[in-house]
């Protein structure tokens, strides 16, 4: 990629940002229900609430608002929540941690079974052990993510006590418990996102192996082993590639579910209080942190298609 | 990126399909990209799809027919028979309020079928407009019109669905609106890139230099090059807005009850998860086949279309 | 799923009343003092953390604060510090930082002894001059949303006789002052010293007499309650620690139980109780004394007149509601307060009369068509649905609405909804408590019920001078709300706790049926 | 180089000569049927090849003749399932092919037998460095190590005469002229100096300055290192010039066969005849097509009794509609066709003439 084009997505990128800054800024204004209200309660008086619109900025007109808000955000300051009086650069910093962990830990279980999975699926094409992957990719495709974490946790932590059924501790107090206690949430977004990438890669192996020069490293007598992972895997993983990128910046923030139903302080069940408790301000927060981290994502995305793709790299 | 990337030019003689070169399709597995017909078996789905089509069919029409069907009241708890199993009053048992399981998963589906298919069709046409914008438009608009799509790809999607559902309201016109305004980025890049390819054509800059108008040229040429990809696409896309439904259901901002919607059956379900497993497990099941045959027939459509990238 | 954004008003005594055995043998809530005897299991445990999963998040420890609300935010906040008197099973005062109150002046000057030899966590004294500053910052902010509105309009002084005793000056006769302004959440004294220099930021650094420091509030999470060695209650305190965490999902919080993920469980409805009871757990319904129920806007068609509101309520069958939506585990009521209450015995709304409400609505003549709305994701929903079934058996057409608990706030407070099955139901034991929704001008009268005879009663009923002087008026005040019937109870308000076998389960704190003293809660041996 | 017939580019037995003594590759009645979604194929039927070390054999045909379908047989790269029927024999160098076994194909493929593709664009991996694509067969046949395999890449860049070998071999195809990716391609297939080199239309994907260079390589080297080659192609200007024999195939058989200057020089079977015809010059129009002669390939699940070529054929008898005519030497020439109705024993001036010289290649640069 060059120097110019990557300026251009990086330019696209801001403008997307400023978007969605402005979108949810304006989604904010369309929600019913004033906060004043959700933080005074109804015992205030109009004193109160107009010393409270006051302070927090709401009795100035809505561009000004924004104005003041996104130079805030520039400047690192994404404001204070009316609610909890929590400075919302705080909250998100200790909400993204267990969503970033939650979300990396996925797609590394994901991809460690769909990988090898479907490049042995695709080379052994038709056979049993494809019908039962393809089958079993579909079903999972199929099941709703509560489904699966109501299932995982009914096995996993009530039926076998192996495993904590909610929670999360953060890793500088116990890596290990970390782990456990992300390990059934992750394995939850994993199953779905596995059947994903199993079906995708299996696919794109499958294209890769009807193309010429697979049949020329064939003909050159390499193994099939060789001709899987030298030569048809690299290409095939194109695609999967954007895929992950694609669902990394989706799972960060938009794994409200698994959050709720597993107890996981994260960004998703955040925004989720946030809209529920019309706290604009940090509803406006984290939907610009999720938005940058997919944005951000993406454009590594991008830039990694370089890396893995020649074409692209020596595009004129 | 460079057009020699060996997805595109032209086939190799032994390679391409004819009419009378049979022994191609049996050489490289599956054709490349030919320009001739394919086979004539082409329309055979297989037997599993056929299948997951009849399922659905059945389902649409009991949907449809649920007023004159001999079903309960899909509202009305039968008070002697709570979390009931199965039984010749209640073929499906019933839910922890006595209601008909079975004829609060037919009325459901009026609910979950609506939202998928409605979903689906606000997705695809809006899509589709603004793919074909994007593909063949000059100017500004292409790019105004990616960037709207970024907008919302980097938008959280649940809590885009949460916030719009609670300014307006939940029902099922809000519900479908949301899920189709979130199914539009797909289908503009479903649309995008064959529109960039054949504007390209030869046919169509003929068309544009004999002066042909954009949308008369978008509707008469582009359109019918692209829509067997739209159909693909849209059908998995079914599938997901089912599944949609069902989350939103789950967290109870879907339609209100006492309407039945599959999420909403198996959020109230949960409730009994331990004593009575099947008040949820039910409507999980019907769920989770609709999506299933709603994702094999999209997936065999597209292996007889190839169309392998239509599934993402 | 979320903080409940309302009031919990009029906290007066015996809030709760716990239903389950254990319960039942366990002391009276609040004091702690004897409260091991007689629990499942044995000697309490010294030492270890207990982990419990509370279904609110927590917003701020203030108890002044305007957004302070959830039993989760009382929960902690009642572990950091301590009211003057905690109420017992019987609506009794039981000592704790205050050891006695004397009324005199006609119930306009109460005199209250302070227990000596306390000191706040920040080794600050807790003593006369700290009692007064906290009811005069009630007095000034005006934004304590769980105080009684008398505090601020009653209240003209506050004086410390001693280090260790506080007069209470009155402009009216309040013969229940001490029930209702020296408990709950008004009852609980922060340090001044530090209240004044966190300013706004006390509600994430609470510092008060408790059993309990806080250490981390995670909102969203978790908050960490430490024990406070130099409490006074600090003998009296079995665990280190305790973590109460954020669990939306009661469901999965029962789950977590099962697999001693966390050690206790807390529920806002009985929902979960059948499922907790058949995994084993223990489990304990508190029942509450206050119902839950319907809110109704008098100004819209049809709920203007008497025989529609007659009708509503006649129709409901609320032990089919019981059973149905609340699997047996709570009570149908048509008392707005406990039906054993003197005040309430054998006053209550029309019950279950299908044929009459059919009557009545034929008597009216007009199709009635309302909108329910009621909170969504929650246990009202069964319940509401089950309504709404009801109605349409003897005529009533409605449309459920489901919203967020601040969109119903905003619905009910702008006057713009017909009917509500929503925490937006006054919740209150004493008939004090109801002015705010049955008096004309009641901040909490959201129906526009007017009844001149109820207000002029109201004002009664604060200038009696004692209970006895009371009775009969707040009687009279039920009296006529049942026959008005600007709102409909249907069932009491029942909480549940879930723990494992060697959990000591606390009682359920006056202040709500999801609520409890930490000093209560231990492990056994 | 010169118009057929003028000077004899080569010397030596035709590729039918009678005992086949010597032959590196002998097939005898060689047939491979397949499957198709319509039936089974007779993608090649009967077809006899001797094929000695030092020389080329041209193998000609429409698309669909099965020329790359015997070719692909032979290495074992159709895949398993497609092969309805494999009848006849195949040796090569005294191996059965037959009989011998995938791995044991594996270690003839790339090792002794190499192949190169026609469209070098989509032959070469794009995402893989070129010297890696040259070593991986390299370390695989030859045992070589990494640093081995590179020094050896790096030397036959340079033998098939790519300007700056150590550059180049660390670039991807997309960087490279078609020319010097097929370059590369045929240093990949000479990596570990076969005794066989399969050319599918080595040079139908390449501007007609860059044939010309890339034919005279694949010339030189087979000379260099007495290979057998065999060259697929459709274009007989290339046969004429680079071939020893050449055999033209349709619908799966054997249509003429012989020395190429025979077989091009006085074409008997109206096949031939017809696809001299519609190559108007040696070096005409790149990418001109067969298709020039009237009417379809017939269906190669149904071929008639007769003569597959009937249906077309200008010189149709009744007698070649319903008894196919066999491979046998035809009356006048030197060479063998599958006739019962001949063309005329030609004269000379029948033959297109080719005047213009190529021009030398100056184009090969690359594109990146």
């Amino acid at each position: 990629m060059t120097t110019r084009s990557l300026l251009a997505r990086a330019g696209q990128a801001v403008i997307v940002l400023v978007s969605v800054a402005v979108a949810t800024f304006a989604l904010g204004r369309i929600l019913p229900g004033e906060l004043a209200t959700a933080v005074l309660g109804d015992t205030a008086t109009p004193e109160q609430i107009a010393e409270f619109n006051r302070k927090t900025g709401a009795d100035q007109p809505a561009v000004e608002q924004f104005r003041t808000w996104f130079t805030g955000v520039l400047h690192g300051d994404f404001g204070t929540s009316a609610l909890t009086g929590q400075k919302v650069s705080d909250a998100l910093a200790d909400r993204a941690v267990p969503s970033l962990l939650l979300v990396v830990f996925a797609e590394v279980l994901a991809l460690a079974v769909a990988v090898p999975l479907a490049v042995w699926a695709a080379y052994r094409r038709g056979k049993a052990p494809d019908k039962a992957a393809n089958a079993g990719s579909f079903v999972l495709l199929a099941t709703p993510q509560f489904a699966i974490a109501v299932l995982l946790i009914y096995i996993f932590a009530v039926q076998l006590g192996a495993l904590p059924a909610t929670g999360y501790t953060p890793p500088e107090q116990d890596p290990a418990q970390t782990f456990r206690t992300l390990l059934l949430p992750a394995v939850t977004l994993a199953l779905g996102l596995a059947a994903v990438y199993y079906r995708v890669l299996r696919a794109g192996v499958l294209e890769t192996l009807q193309q010429d020069y697979i049949l020329a490293a064939r003909a050159q007598g390499l193994t099939p082993r060789q001709v899987l992972f030298r030569h048809t895997l690299r290409p095939s993983l194109l695609p999967l590639v954007t895929l992950v990128g694609l669902n990394f910046g989706f799972l960060v923030g938009g794994a409200v579910i698994v959050e709720q139903l597993f107890a996981i302080p994260g960004l998703g069940t955040y925004a989720l209080g946030a809209v529920q408790t019309k706290d604009f301000t940090v509803l406006q927060g984290t939907v610009l942190l999720i938005a940058a981290v997919y944005v951000l994502v993406n454009l590594a995305v991008d830039l990694l298609y370089g890396v893995l793709d020649p074409r692209i790299r020596h595009a004129r | 990126m460079p057009a020699d990337t060996g997805l595109a030019g032209t086939p190799p003689p032994d390679l391409a399909p004819s009419s009378a070169s049979a022994s191609a399709a049996a050489l490289s597995e599956s054709p490349r990209n030919g320009t001739r017909p394919l086979p004539p078996n082409r329309n055979r789905l297989g037997t599993g799809a056929w299948l997951a089509v009849g399922f659905l069919a059945v389902l649409c029409a009991a949907a449809l027919l649920a007023p004159v069907l001999p079903l309960e009241d899909p509202t009305r708890s039968d008070t002697d028979a709570l979390a009931a199993g199965i039984s010749g009053d209640h073929w499906l048992g019933t839910d922890a309020l006595g209601r008909d399981t079975l004829a609060r998963i037919v009325h459901g589906a009026r609910v979950s079928l609506v939202v998928g298919a409605g979903a689906t069709v606000i997705g695809a046409v809006v899509g589709t407009v603004l793919g074909m914008a994007a593909g063949m438009g000059r100017g500004l608009l292409p790019g105004v019109i990616m960037r709207l799509t970024d907008v919302l790809l980097a938008f959280p999607a649940m809590i885009f669905a949460l916030a719009v559902i609670g300014a307006v309201g939940p029902s099922t016109t809000s519900v479908t609106l949301v899920i189709g305004l979130l199914f539009v980025p797909g289908f503009v890049r479903i649309v995008r890139a064959p529109v960039l390819s054949l504007s390209q054509r030869e046919f169509v800059l003929s068309c544009r230099a004999m002066g042909m108008s954009a949308p008369r040229l978008m509707l008469r040429e582009i359109l019918p090059n692209i829509l067997t990809g739209i159909v693909t696409y849209g059908v998995t896309m079914f599938g997901v807005g089912v599944m949609v439904e069902g989350g939103l259901g789950f967290l109870g901002v879907s339609v209100p009850p006492p309407d039945p919607t599959w999420g909403g059956m198996i959020a109230e379900g949960r409730q009994v998860l331990a004593e009575h497993p099947m008040v949820t497990l039910t409507p999980t099941l019907v769920l989770v086949l609709v999506v299933l045959c709603a994702n094999v027939v999209g997936d065999r459509l597209s292996a007889r279309l190839d169309m392998r990238g239509a599934m993402l | 799923m979320r903080t409940l954004p309302f009031p919990r008003l009029g906290r007066g005594p015996a809030a709760v009343a716990a239903v389950s055995a254990a319960a039942l043998l366990s002391s009276a809530c609040g004091g702690g003092s004897d409260a091991g005897a007689g629990a499942p299991g044995g000697d309490p445990r010294r030492g270890g953390t207990i982990q419990v999963g509370m279904p609110f998040d927590v917003q701020t420890l203030d108890p002044t604060a305007p957004n302070f609300a959830s039993a989760m935010d009382y929960t902690a906040a009642r572990a950091v510090m301590d009211p003057l008197f905690a109420v017992g099973g019987d609506g009794s005062l039981v000592p704790q930082l205050a050891l006695g109150a004397t009324a005199s002046d006609g119930n306009k000057t109460f005199t209250v002894k302070l227990r000596e030899g306390v000191k706040f966590s920040d080794g600050t004294p807790f003593d006369a001059a700290a009692v007064a500053a906290h009811y005069q910052d009630i007095k000034d902010k005006k934004t304590c949303l769980g105080c009684a509105p008398r505090l601020m309009s009653l209240v003209s002084a506050i004086t410390p006789a001693d280090p260790h005793t506080v007069v209470f000056t009155l402009s009216a006769p309040w013969a229940q002052f001490p029930e209702v302004g020296l408990t709950g959440i008004a009852g609980l004294i922060p340090s001044p010293t530090a209240k004044r220099s966190a300013g706004d930021a006390f509600g994430r650094n609470p510092v008060g007499t408790g059993a309990f420091k806080v250490t981390e509030i995670v909102p969203g999470d978790h908050v960490t309650l430490v024990r406070s060695e130099t409490s006074w209650l600090a003998d009296r305190t079995h665990p280190d620690k305790v973590v109460l965490k954020v669990m939306l999902d009661t469901q999965t919080a029962v789950q977590s139980v099962q697999a001693g993920t966390i050690d206790m469980m807390v529920a806002s409805q009985p929902n979960q109780a059948k499922q907790a009871k058949s995994a084993g757990l223990q489990v304990q319904l508190n029942e509450g004394l206050s119902p839950d129920g319907i809110i109704m806007n008098m100004t819209r068609p049809g709920l203007d007149d008497i025989r529609v509101r007659q009708a509503l309520s006649m129709a409901i069958d609320r032990n089919a509601i019981n059973k149905v939506a609340y699997n047996g585990d709570t009570k149908p009521t048509t008392a707005f307060l406990a039906e054993n209450d003197p005040e309430q015995q054998g006053i209550g709304v029309p019950d279950y009369n299908p044929d009459k409400a059919k009557q009545l609505l034929a008597e009216y003549g007009k199709p009635v068509k309302l909108e329910l709305n009621t909170l969504q994701g929650s246990n009202y929903v069964a319940a509401t649905q089950l309504i709404q079934q009801q109605w349409k058996a003897v005529g009533i057409e409605s449309t459920i609405k489901t919203n967020t608990a601040v969109g119903i706030m905003q619905d009910v407070l702008q006057r713009n909804y017909d009917v509500s099955f929503s925490p937006a139901f006054v919740a209150t034991t004493t008939v004090d408590g109801t002015e705010v929704a049955f008096a004309s001008s009641g901040r909490r009268n959201l129906g526009g019920y007017a009844n001149k005879a109820n207000d002029e009663l109201f004002a009664q009923l604060g200038a009696a001078g004692d209970a006895a002087a009371a009775l009969p008026i707040a009687r009279q005040i039920l009296t006529n709300a049942s026959t008005d019937i600007p709102s409909i109870p249907v069932v009491r308000k029942t909480g549940m706790f879930a723990a494992g076998p060697k959990v000591h389960l606390p009682a359920a704190d006056a202040y709500g049926v999801d609520a409890f003293s930490l000093v209560d809660l231990w492990t056994t041996q | 180089m010169n118009p057929l017939g003028t000077t004899n580019p080569t010397t030596g037995k035709p590729a039918s000569s009678a005992d086949g003594h010597g032959s590196l590759l002998r097939l005898r009645g060689y047939s491979v049927h397949l499957h198709s979604p319509r039936g089974i194929v007779a993608a090649v039927d009967g077809v006899d090849v001797d094929l000695a070390r030092g020389r080329t054999l041209a193998v000609v045909g429409e698309s669909g003749s099965g020329k790359s379908v015997l070719c692909r047989s032979l290495l074992g790269l159709l895949p398993a399932a497609a092969v309805a029927h494999r009848g006849g024999t195949a040796h090569f160098d005294g191996i059965d092919l037959a009989v011998t076994g995938e791995a044991a194909l594996r270690d003839i493929r790339g090792r002794r037998i190499g192949m190169v593709f026609q469209d070098p664009m989509t032959a070469l991996n794009p995402v893989l460095p070129v010297w890696r694509q040259i070593a991986l067969p390299l370390r695989r046949h030859l045992r070589l190590d990494r640093r081995a395999a590179k020094r050896a890449a790096v030397e036959l860049l340079d033998s098939v005469g790519i300007p700056d070998p150590a550059r180049r071999a660390d670039q991807y195809p997309v960087q490279m002229s078609g020319g010097m990716r097929q370059r590369v391609m045929i240093a990949i297939a000479l990596g570990c100096d076969p005794d066989l080199l399969i050319a599918d239309e080595p040079t139908t994907a390449l501007d007609v300055t860059v044939q010309a260079q890339i034919l005279g390589l694949l010339d030189r080297l087979r000379a260099e290192r007495d290979m057998a080659v065999i060259l697929i192609s459709h274009d007989l200007g290339v046969v004429a010039d680079h071939s020893d024999d050449v055999m033209v195939m349709y619908a799966g058989r054997q249509a003429e066969r012989g020395a190429t200057r025979g077989v091009l020089a006085g074409p008997r079977m109206p096949y031939t005849r017809a696809l001299l015809d519609a190559a108007p010059t040696l070096h005409g129009e790149r990418g001109r097509r067969l298709a020039a002669i009237g009417g379809q390939p017939p269906d190669l699940t149904r071929l008639p009794d007769g003569c597959a070529f009937a249906a077309r054929c200008p010189r149709v008898q009744d007698r070649c509609r319903t008894q196919a005519p066999p491979l046998a030497p035809v009356p006048g020439s030197a060479h063998d066709g599958a006739c019962w109705n001949p063309v005329p024993v030609p004269g000379s001036a029948d033959l297109p003439e080719g005047g213009a010289p190529i021009p030398q290649e100056t184009q090969e640069t690359s594109r990146a």
